[in-house]
C-alpha cells in the first residue's frame, strides 16, 4: 500500500466529561480505543497513519483530571495539567522544582500549553524505524532494524535493551522518578498505584508498550509525596537545539541532605534506555557522601557499568556519566 | 447495519452518558465547504458514526461560526478551508514550526495539532482577528512588527505574532531572553529571529504604554 | 526636495498584507470547483515500475483522475520529470490522483496497487567509486550530453589510500591547475592535509511548494510557489511546451526558497497537466514530509584538502578534491567551491578536482552560497589551524590571505569589479572586540571553554539586469512593474528605490507591481544567486533614466524650453517653462504616443518583455529601458563573520554567545533589512555547521531526518543571543547604484566562524565534519571518533 | 483463523514476516483435544489379551537395557532444552512477558549440541538401522489394530516400535527444520559469536524462514506435549522410566519385544558400561533382514 502521511485517518471521537464514563468507553472498545491527552504523541501517530485507532477518547473535557492539589502529605497533580501549569504553579516551583524544570524542558511553550503531565510520561518512544511503520519488533514484526549493524541509531539506547532498542522520549519522567512519585492508574476494576520507576516498563517485559498501562487502563493522578518535599535537586536535559528536541540524555536526582552529608538520594537517568533507569547503586554509593569530586566521579562510573552502546551512540556513555557526575556534584 | 441504524443505536448506548447531544450527521453529505473532507462513506473501510455531532458553533474571532466538522479534523484545516481564515499557515502540520499558532482561550496552541472538536466553547483568535474588526487598527504586536519591519517571507509571521500577542499578555516586561523563550515555539527559516525578537520587545514596550 | 530614499529604512510595502493574514501564498488560494490531487511517492530509493493497478482507486466516489508519468513531458539522462516510473529516490513521485477532497485522494493512493522492481541504489557517493560499488543509474554513474552514460571508478590504490587516511591521486571529470602546486609545497613551512566531509541538508522553506492550476480556455492560471515571477512562468511554459503569454503566473507571496524554488519548482507542472486533463482547479497541497523529497537539498561534500602555508601564515598552495554527493539530477556546488577556495586564500598555486556523484537522494538544488559555503566552513578551521601552529595570529591569517582588488581567481582568472574583503575584517575586528576576546580564548569556566572564530566568506553577488519597466501614470504615481520575485528579501521594494530616488519620488507615491504576470513584468533575472539587488536596481536605474529623459522631453514639449534644463522632485518637474506634475506628463505622454508612453519600444529589449510593455502601451508615462551600463568582472560580496562560543567539554554542548557578521557589499539601500540578511543568511550557516543533517538508513536507502524535528533547523534558543551587524558600504564602481546583493555570503561566514570558533574551543582540534552536534564533539572529546572519517550521511 | 502474518516491509512490499499466532492457539487446542479424545478413546477400547511369550529364548537377564546412560543422558538435556525452546518462543506470545530472546537462542544452541552429539552417537555406537527400518507391514499392522481391537496385534517390535519410530522421524524432521531455520534466524541477533546482520536474506527469503520456523514450533507443540502425555501414561510409564532406568525387566520384554529382531543377551546391563553395544550391534543385522 502506498505510503500517505499528514492525513489523519477517520475515527470516532468521544469526549466524555467524567472518568467513569472514560473508562466505559475504553472497556467497550478496547485495542481499538485511543486516549487523548495532550494529543502531541498522538497526532503523530495518527498524521503517519500508522496507527489507525477506530474510537478516540478525548481526555480534555474531563474536569476531574485537571489541576494541581494539596493533599495529605505532597501534592496531587491531575494526569491532564498543562504542562504548563505545572511549569508555573508556585506549590512545584517551590518544594518540588525539578519537576516544574523538567515540563520547562519540554519541547516549545505551545506544545507545554498545550501537552499534559499524564500525555507526557505516557507517549511511545520516538525511534524513528518504528515511527516510520516499519514492522519491526515493537510493531508486532520479527526484527530490530535500529540495531543493525549499520543501523542509525545514534539516539537509541545503551542499555536496558531487550530485542528492542528505542528509548523512553520524556522528559518529566525521571524527575518523577526523582522525587518518588506514584502514578495512579485505574480501570473499571478500580486504581491501581505504581511507584514512578514502575510505571515504565522496558521491552524484557513488553515489547510493544512504553508503561504499565493497558488498553484499558487510564493514567488520572500523579502523587507527589512531601517526603522529597525541598530536597537538593538537579535536572539536565542534553539536546541538540534548545527547542523542540527530545534528550539525547537527561539526569534528574534528589538529595536529602543533613549538614553536608547526603542522607537519601534519588538519581533518574533517561535516553539512555527504553525506560528511565533509576540509578540504585549510584544512590547507595552517594550515600553518606558529600557529593564530593571523589564521589561524583565513582557515580559516574558506577552508572555507565554495563552499558553497551550501538555503533553511533557511544557518545552517550561518557555523556551518561558526565551528567550523573554532574548531578551528584551540584551537591557539594 | 446501515447508517441511521448505527447511529440510533450508539445514541441510545450513550445517551446516559454526559455528551453534548446534537445531531449527528448520518448522511454522506460534504460540509458545502469541505474542500479538504467529506462524508464518511468515502473514508474506505471505517465508515464509523461519530459519537460527537458534526455541525457544531465555534467561537472564531469573536463571531460565532456555524461549521461541518468531522471527528478527525484539525483546528487549523477547519480554519484554512471551512471558514476561509488562511493566514494560519501549515508549515509542517506537526507541531514542528508554529506557523499554525493560534490563540485558545488566550493561549498559543498549535492549531494543527489539535482537533476542532476540542474548542468548541472556547475562543479562537487567529491572526485575522488582532485587527480591530471595525476600524481596521492593527493590534500592538501588528503595530510594533510594522515599526520595525519585521519578517522575510513571513510565512512564520501569522504564528510569531498570535506568541508574541500571548507573551505581552502574560509577561508584559520580559527581558530579551524571557522574549526569547517565550518565542522559542515558532520557527523561522528566514532565521530572522534577531529582527522578531527586537518586534517583541517593542511590542512589550507599546503594550506597557497603553 | 524629496525624501533620499537609498540607506534608509522603509517597511516593505506589503508587510501589511503579511501580518494581518491577507498574504495570500499558493495554498491560500481558491478556485471554484478546485480538486485535490495527492502524490504517490516512491518507497523505494531506485526502482522501475512494473505495474499500476488503479482500479480499485478510480471506482471509489469522489476520485476525479489519475495523472501517470506517461503523461507529463520527460527528458533523457539524468533529468528531473515532475512524475516517473523510475523512481531514483525514495518520495520520487510516480503519479497523482484528484478527488473532490483530499482525503479521498489520500484514500485512493492508498488503494492503488503498485509493483515496484527493486533496483541497485547508492546513498554515499564513494560507494558508487569503489571498485565493483553500485550506481545511482542502471547505466552508470557520469553523464554528459555527448557521451552519454559512463561508469566512474577509482582505482583500488585510491581506495588503498583513502582507507588508510590519504588523500588519493584519482583523476576526476573536473581537474584543473593555476601555477605549480607540487613545487609550491615543497617550498611551504607547513603543510596539512585533512579529510573533511560537509553534510547534506535539505532547504525547508517555511512555505512548501504547493500549488493550485485552472484553465480558462487555452490559458493556464497557476498560483505558485516560487523565488522568480517572470522566469517562473516561461520555465513553466517551456516545461508544457506552450505560449508562455498564456499563463497567468500568480506568485504573490513566497514564503522562502532559499536557492530550491528558484525558477519554480519541478512538481508545479502536475497541477497545471492535471488540471487540464481533468478540467477542474487541482490544488497540489505540499506537506512538509513530500517537502523533504520533493524539495531540495544542499549537496554534501566528501573533500581531501591540502594546504600549504609560508613561514609568514600566507597560503601558497591548495590541492583540493571534491566528491559531491549531488542526488539524481545533479548539482553544480563543486565548481563554485573550487574557485571560492582560490578566491579566499589567494594561494597562486592550486590544483582542483572534483566529482559530481548521482545518488539516489532526493534531488539536490543551490542552497544559499551552493559550494561557498561548505568549502569556506569546511577550510577555515583549517586556516585557522595553520595559523596556530605557525604562531600567526587568526586574524592575520584571514586578513593576509584575503584578496585585494586585483585578485584573479580560477581557472580561468575572473577578476572583480570591487572587493572589500579587508575592509569588512577590520570593522569586524573593532565591532567584535577581537582583541579582548582574543584572550577570553580557551579560558575554562568549570567544563566550558570558551572559543572565538572567524569566517570570512564571499559569494556572488549580482549580475547584469535585463530590463526595467515603468509606468507613471495620470495618477502622479511611479508604478514599478517587478518581475522578479517577493521571497521575503525585500528586493521587490528596495531595488526600485534608486530609479524613485532617481524621479525625486517620495515613496508614498511609489507602488510597486508584483504577484501577476497578467499586470505585465519585463525580462528580469531570476531571484536568486543574489543577483537581484545589482541586477534589478540597475535595470530599475537604465528604466528610471529613460522615464527621466522622457518626462523633460514632454516637459520641454509641453512648457517649451531645453529638456536638460527640467528638474524633477516630488513628483513635479520644473523647468524654465514652469512646472508641471507628473500625473499631468503622463497625460501629455499619453497624448504625445511613441516612445513616450510605450506605443514604440527600445529595439535591445529582451523579446520577453514586449508583450508586457505592449499591454501597458498608453497607459501612461513608460520607463523602459535594458540594462546597458555594462562592466567588467564578477561582482562578488563578502561577510566577515566573528563567533564567540562557548563549548561545554562534558556534555559536546556548543552555546553561541556572540556574532558579529560585517559585510561588503556595495551601497547599502536598507539598512534594517541588509542587517536581517546577514543575520539571517549566517544564522542557516550555523544551523548548517551546528544541526541540520539528512540521515538514511543505508540498508533500504530510506531518509530519515524527514521531519523539521529530525532535520532540525535552528530555532530561537540556537541562535547567539547577542548579534551585531555591520557594513563596508563602500560602493559598486562599476554600477550606477553601487550595490551589491547580500543573500548568499553570510552562510558561508556563519557556518565558518562556528566551525572556527568549536576548535577553538577544542585547543585548536579541528573536528573536520559538520553538523558539529554534541554527539561528535563529545565523542571526539572522549578520543573516541563514533563516525567514520568520509561517512556522509549520518547524526 | 489468520495462517500468517504478513506487513509491509520498510519498501511497502507485502512480506511474511511469520505464522499467526493463532496457528500456536490451534496447536494447544488441537494438542489438548487429541489428548483428552486419547483418553477417552483408550478407556472406552477393549484390548483384546495378547498371547503370552511362547518362547522365551534362553540367557534374558532380569533388567535388559534399554538406554544407555549416554542415551539417556541425550535425551534429558534435549528435552530441557526442547522444553525451554517452547516456554521462551510461545510463552511470551501467550502474555506472560520476559527477556526471552537470550534463553531461546541458548536453548537452541544447547538443543543443536545435543543433536550433533546423537547423530554421532548414534551412528558410532547405537544401532543406527534399528530406528530406520521401513517397517510397511508393521506399520500397516499397527494401525488397523488401532483403528479396531478386533484386528489382530502387530507382529512384535524389534527394539524400537513402528510408533516409536515413525515419531523419531517427525520430530527429526520437524526438528531439523527449527534448527536450520533457528541457526541462520540466529545471523539476526547479536550473540558472542558474530554481529548480527538481519539482511542477510531477503525480506521475503526471512519471512519464508520465520513461517518454516514457526510452522515447526507449532508442530513441536503437538508433538511435544502428546509425547509427554504417552510418557505419563500409566500403560507405557515402563517405557518412560527405562529412559530415567536405562533398562526395562524382562516381561515387558517379552511381551513388547521380539527377540529377533531386538536380540538381548546376558551381560547386558554390564555393557552399558562400554556404550551398551554388544546387544545392539548383534541385532542389527537381523532388523536389517527383517526387511
Amino acid at each position: 500500500m502506498a505510503k500517505i502521511r499528514d492525513m489523519i485517518p477517520a475515527f470516532e471521537l468521544f469526549q466524555p466529561t467524567t472518568v467513569a464514563d472514560a473508562l466505559e468507553m475504553l472497556d467497550e472498545h478496547r485495542e481499538q480505543a485511543w486516549v487523548l491527552a495532550g494529543g502531541l504523541d498522538s497526532f503523530d501517530w495518527f498524521k503517519d497513519r500508522v496507527k489507525r485507532p477506530s474510537a478516540v477518547v478525548d481526555l480534555g473535557g474531563i474536569e476531574e483530571l485537571t489541576g494541581i492539589r494539596d493533599v495529605e502529605n505532597g501534592l496531587e497533580i491531575g494526569s491532564m495539567t498543562s504542562l504548563t501549569a505545572i511549569e508555573r504553579d508556585e506549590r512545584i516551583r517551590s518544594a518540588y522544582s525539578i519537576v516544574a524544570d523538567a515540563a520547562q524542558h519540554v519541547a516549545t511553550p505551545q506544545i507545554r500549553n498545550q501537552g499534559t503531565l499524564g500525555g507526557n510520561v505516557s507517549q511511545d518512544t520516538r525511534c524513528w524505524y518504528y515511527r516510520s511503520g516499519w514492522p519491526c519488533y515493537r510493531a508486532g514484526g520479527n526484527t530490530c532494524y535500529a540495531a543493525a549493524p549499520q543501523a542509525m541509531n545514534r539516539e537509541h539506547c545503551i542499555m536496558g535493551r531487550s530485542r528492542c532498542v528505542a528509548v523512553n522520549p520524556s522528559d518529566t519522567a525521571p524527575a518523577l522518578i526523582a522525587v518518588d512519585a506514584k502514578m495512579i492508574v485505574e480501570n473499571n476494576g478500580g486504581p491501581s498505584v505504581y511507584d514512578a520507576e514502575d510505571f515504565f516498563i522496558g521491552p524484557a517485559i513488553d515489547i510493544t508498550r512504553m508503561t504499565v498501562m493497558e488498553p484499558r487502563d487510564l493514567l488520572t493522578r500523579i502523587y507527589i509525596p512531601a517526603t522529597w518535599a525541598n530536597a537538593d535537586f538537579y535536572y539536565e536535559k542534553i539536546r541538540d537545539r534548545g527547542s523542540w528536541d527530545f534528550q539525547l540524555v537527561s539526569v534528574a536526582a534528589a538529595f536529602r541532605r543533613s549538614g553536608d552529608t547526603i542522607e537519601e538520594a534519588r538519581i533518574a537517568v533517561n535516553g539512555v534506555a527504553p525506560f528511565p533507569v533509576r540509578l540504585d547503586a549510584v544512590e547507595r554509593l552517594v550515600q553518606g557522601t558529600t557529593g564530593d569530586e571523589a564521589t561524583a566521579n565513582a557515580a559516574g562510573e558506577l552508572a555507565i557499568q554495563g552499558a553497551r552502546p550501538l555503533r553511533h551512540n557511544e557518545y552517550k556513555v561518557p555523556l551518561m556519566r558526565n551528567l550523573v557526575r554532574r548531578a551528584v556534584r551540584s551537591v557539594a | 447495519m446501515d447508517q441511521a441504524e448505527s447511529s440510533t443505536v450508539l445514541e441510545q448506548k450513550y445517551s446516559r452518558r454526559t455528551f453534548i447531544k446534537g445531531v449527528i450527521a448520518t448522511g454522506a453529505t460534504a460540509s458545502s465547504a469541505g474542500y479538504l473532507f467529506r462524508g464518511s462513506p468515502l473514508l474506505g473501510a471505517a465508515t464509523y458514526q461519530t459519537a460527537t455531532e458534526r455541525l457544531i458553533t465555534l467561537n472564531v474571532n469573536g463571531q460565532e461560526r456555524r461549521v461541518d466538522v468531522l471527528p478527525h479534523e484539525t483546528l487549523a484545516m477547519t480554519l484554512r478551508y471551512k471558514l476561509g481564515l488562511t493566514g494560519t499557515k501549515l508549515g509542517c502540520d506537526r507541531a514542528e514550526c508554529g506557523a499554525c499558532t493560534v490563540l485558545i482561550d488566550g493561549v498559543s496552541q498549535y492549531g494543527c495539532s489539535m482537533l476542532t472538536h476540542q474548542v468548541r466553547g472556547r475562543a479562537v483568535t487567529t491572526i485575522e482577528g488582532l485587527e480591530d474588526a471595525d476600524t481596521g487598527e492593527l493590534s500592538i504586536v501588528q503595530q510594533a512588527v510594522m515599526e520595525e519591519g519585521g519578517f522575510q517571507c513571513a510565512f512564520c509571521a501569522p504564528g510569531f505574532i498570535m506568541a508574541m500577542t500571548e507573551m505581552i499578555e502574560v509577561n508584559p516586561n520580559p527581558t530579551r531572553e524571557e522574549a526569547r523563550i517565550a518565542l522559542s515555539g515558532n520557527l523561522c527559516r528566514c532565521a530572522d529571529y534577531d529582527k522578531i525578537l527586537t518586534c517583541a520587545m517593542r511590542a512589550a514596550e507599546l503594550a506597557r504604554s497603553v | 526636495m524629496a525624501e533620499r530614499l537609498v540607506g534608509i529604512d522603509i517597511a516593505p510595502p506589503d508587510l501589511h498584507a503579511k501580518i494581518t493574514g491577507r498574504a495570500k501564498y499558493a495554498e491560500d488560494f481558491r478556485a471554484p470547483g478546485m480538486v485535490f490531487a495527492k502524490l504517490l511517492l516512491s518507497p523505494m530509493p531506485h526502482a522501475r515500475v512494473r505495474n499500476v493497478d488503479a482500479r480499485r482507486a478510480l471506482a471509489m466516489e469522489g476520485v476525479i483522475g489519475i495523472l501517470r508519468a506517461d503523461e507529463v513531458p520527460s527528458r533523457e539522462g539524468p533529468r528531473e520529470a515532475c512524475l516517473t516510473d523510475t523512481p531514483r529516490y525514495e518520495g520520487e513521485p510516480i503519479l497523482a490522483v484528484a478527488a473532490v477532497d483530499e482525503e479521498t485522494a489520500a484514500a485512493a493512493i492508498e488503494a492503488i496497487e503498485i509493483d515496484f522492481e527493486p533496483l541497485p541504489f547508492v546513498i554515499d557517493p564513494l560507494e558508487s567509486l569503489r571498485p565493483g560499488g553500485p550506481n545511482a543509474y542502471v547505466d552508470g554513474n557520469q553523464f554528459s550530453g555527448q557521451d552519454g552514460w559512463s561508469d566512474l571508478k577509482w582505482t583500488d590504490a585510491d581506495f588503498a589510500t583513502i582507507d588508510d587516511g590519504g588523500m588519493p591521486d584519482p583523476s576526476c571529470p573536473v581537474e584543473w591547475t593555476k601555477g605549480d602546486p607540487d613545487s609550491a609545497f615543497a617550498e611551504s613551512a607547513l603543510v596539512l592535509t585533512e579529510t573533511i566531509v560537509h553534510q547534506s541538508l535539505t532547504h525547508h522553506p517555511m512555505e512548501p511548494r504547493s500549488n493550485m492550476c485552472f484553465w480558462e480556455g487555452d490559458t493556464l492560471h497557476a498560483f505558485v510557489s516560487t523565488q522568480s515571477s517572470q522566469q517562473t512562468k516561461f520555465a513553466l511554459a517551456g516545461a508544457l511546451d506552450m505560449d508562455p503569454e498564456n499563463i497567468n503566473l500568480v506568485s504573490e507571496y513566497c514564503g522562502g526558497g532559499f536557492g530550491s524554488k528558484i525558477a519554480g519548482t519541478t512538481v508545479m507542472q502536475i497541477p497545471a497537466l492535471f488540471s487540464r486533463k481533468i478540467n477542474r482547479p487541482v490544488m497540489l497541497r505540499i506537506t512538509r514530509y513530500e517537502e523533504n523529497y520533493v524539495g531540495r537539498a544542499r549537496p554534501g561534500f566528501q573533500t581531501w584538502l591540502k594546504m600549504g602555508f609560508l613561514e609568514s601564515g600566507k597560503c601558497n598552495a591548495i590541492d583540493l578534491i571534491v566528491v559531491q554527493e549531488s542526488g539524481p539530477y545533479g548539482a553544480g556546488d563543486f565548481n563554485t567551491a573550487g574557485m571560492i577556495a582560490d578566491l579566499t586564500y589567494t594561494p597562486q598555486n592550486m590544483r582542483f578536482r572534483a566529482v559530481s556523484m548521482y545518488t539516489n537522494t532526493p534531488p539536490k538544488a543551490a542552497q544559499r552560497g551552493p559550494g561557498g559555503a561548505q568549502i569556506i566552513s569546511m577550510m577555515e578551521p583549517i586556516l585557522e589551524k595553520a595559523g596556530r601552529e605557525l604562531g600567526v595570529d587568526r586574524f592575520e591569517m584571514h586578513r593576509m590571505n584575503a584578496p585585494g582588488p586585483d585578485v584573479e581567481f580560477g581557472p580561468r582568472n575572473a577578476t572583480l569589479t570591487s572587493v572589500h574583503a579587508v575592509e569588512a575584517l577590520d570593522q569586524g575586528r573593532e565591532l567584535f572586540d577581537w582583541d579582548a576576546k582574543l584572550a577570553m580564548s580557551g579560558q575554562r569556566n568549570g567544563s566550558k571553554v570558551t572559543g572565538i572564530g572567524i569566517g570570512l566568506s564571499p559569494y556572488t553577488a549580482g549580475s547584469r539586469g535585463r530590463d526595467g519597466m515603468m509606468v507613471i501614470r495620470p495618477d502622479g504615481k511611479l508604478y514599478v512593474h517587478q518581475g522578479i520575485g517577493n521571497l521575503g528579501t525585500h528586493s521587490i521594494a528596495d531595488t526600485a528605490r534608486p530609479a524613485a530616488e532617481l524621479l525625486g519620488y517620495n515613496w508614498e507615491d511609489v507602488e510597486i507591481v508584483w504577484g501577476t504576470s497578467s499586470r505585465g513584468y519585463p525580462r528580469s533575472t531570476v531571484q536568486a544567486g543574489s543577483q537581484t539587488t545589482t541586477a534589478h536596481t540597475r535595470a530599475n536605474h537604465a528604466a528610471a533614466s529613460d522615464a527621466l529623459r522622457k518626462i523633460r522631453a514632454v516637459a520641454a514639449a509641453t512648457m517649451g524650453g531645453s529638456p536638460s534644463a527640467y528638474r524633477v522632485d516630488s513628483g513635479r518637474v520644473s523647468g524654465p517653462g514652469g512646472t508641471m506634475t507628473l500625473g499631468r506628463i503622463a497625460e501629455r505622454a499619453i497624448a504625445m504616443g511613441g516612445e513616450y508612453s510605450g506605443e514604440v519600444l527600445p529595439e535591445d529589449i529582451h523579446a520577453q518583455t514586449v508583450p508586457a510593455a505592449q499591454m501597458l502601451a498608453g497607459e501612461g508615462l513608460m520607463g523602459i529601458a535594458r540594462d546597458n551600463y555594462g562592466g567588467d568582472g564578477n561582482i562578488y560580496s563578502w561577510v566577515a563573520g566573528f563567533a564567540m562560543v562557548e563549548l561545554d567539554t562534558e556534555t559536546g554542548v556548543v552555546e553561541l554567545k556572540e556574532y558579529v557578521g560585517v559585510t561588503d557589499c556595495g551601497t547599502v539601500i536598507h539598512p534594517r533589512s541588509l542587517g536581517a540578511q546577514v543575520f539571517g543568511g549566517s544564522i542557516q550557516g550555523m544551523g548548517m555547521a551546528m544541526t541540520q543533517r539528512w540521515v538514511f538508513d543505508p540498508q533500504y536507502g530510506v531518509p530519515f531526518a524527514n521531519r523539521l524535528y529530525t532535520a532540525r533547523p535552528p530555532g530561537f534558543l540556537d541562535i547567539p543571543s547577542d548579534l551585531k551587524w555591520g557594513a563596508v558600504d563602500i560602493a559598486d564602481p562599476q554600477d550606477p547604484v553601487g550595490a551589491k546583493g547580500i543573500g548568499e555570503p553570510p552562510v558561508g561566514a556563519g557556518a565558518a566562524a562556528l566551525t572556527c570558533a568549536v576548535a577553538d574551543a577544542m585547543g585548536g582540534q579541528c573536528v573536520c565534519r559538520t553538523p558539529l552536534t554534541p554527539d561528535i564533539l563529545l565523542a571526539e572529546i572522549e578520543g573516541r571518533p563514533i563516525h567514520g572519517r568520509l561517512d556522509q550521511h549520518v547524526g | 483463523m489468520e495462517l500468517w502474518r504478513r506487513a509491509a516491509n520498510p519498501w511497502g512490499q507485502d512480506v511474511l514476516i511469520g505464522v499467526s499466532w493463532d496457528l500456536m492457539w490451534a496447536a494447544v487446542v488441537a494438542a489438548g483435544l487429541f489428548l483428552a479424545g486419547h483418553a477417552v478413546w483408550i478407556r472406552t477400547r477393549k484390548e483384546e489379551a495378547h498371547d503370552g511369550p511362547t518362547d522365551v529364548p534362553a540367557g534374558i537377564p532380569e533388567k535388559i537395557e534399554r538406554h544407555s546412560f549416554a542415551a539417556r543422558a541425550f535425551h534429558w538435556v534435549m528435552s530441557i532444552a526442547m522444553l525451554l525452546l517452547l516456554i521462551t518462543a510461545f510463552v511470551p506470545v501467550m502474555g506472560w512477558q520476559f527477556n526471552w530472546v537470550e534463553l531461546h537462542w541458548q536453548a537452541g544452541v544447547l538443543l543443536i549440541a545435543t543433536v550433533v552429539y546423537h547423530v554421532i552417537h548414534s551412528i558410532g555406537w547405537m544401532d543406527f538401522w534399528s530406528m530406520f527400518q521401513l517397517g510397511v507391514s508393521e506399520g500397516i499392522a499397527t494401525m488397523k489394530h488401532i483403528l479396531s481391537p478386533k484386528a489382530p496385534a502387530p507382529p512384535k517390535a524389534g527394539k524400537y516400535p513402528f510408533d516409536h519410530r515413525m515419531y523419531h522421524h517427525v520430530i527429526v524432521v520437524v526438528s531439523l527444520s527449527a534448527i536450520i531455520t533457528g541457526v541462520l534466524m540466529m545471523v539476526r541477533i547479536d550473540t558472542p559469536f558474530w554481529t548480527r546482520n538481519p539482511y542477510l536474506f531477503s525480506d521475503s527469503t526471512w519471512g519464508v524462514m520465520y513461517v518454516v520456523h514457526g510452522l515447526s514450533g507449532v508442530s513441536l507443540i503437538l508433538l511435544v506435549a502428546s509425547h509427554i502425555y504417552f510418557a505419563l501414561r500409566p500403560e507405557k510409564r515402563w517405557i518412560t522410566w527405562s529412559m530415567v532406568r536405562g533398562w526395562i525387566d524382562r516381561e515387558h520384554y517379552l511381551e513388547h519385544f521380539d527377540p529377533a529382531k531386538w536380540v538381548v543377551t546376558d551381560g547386558a546391563m554390564k555393557s552399558a558400561d562400554g556404550g551398551g553395544s554388544g546387544a545392539i550391534a548383534e541385532a542389527a543385522p537381523s532388523a536389517r533382514r527383517e526387511d
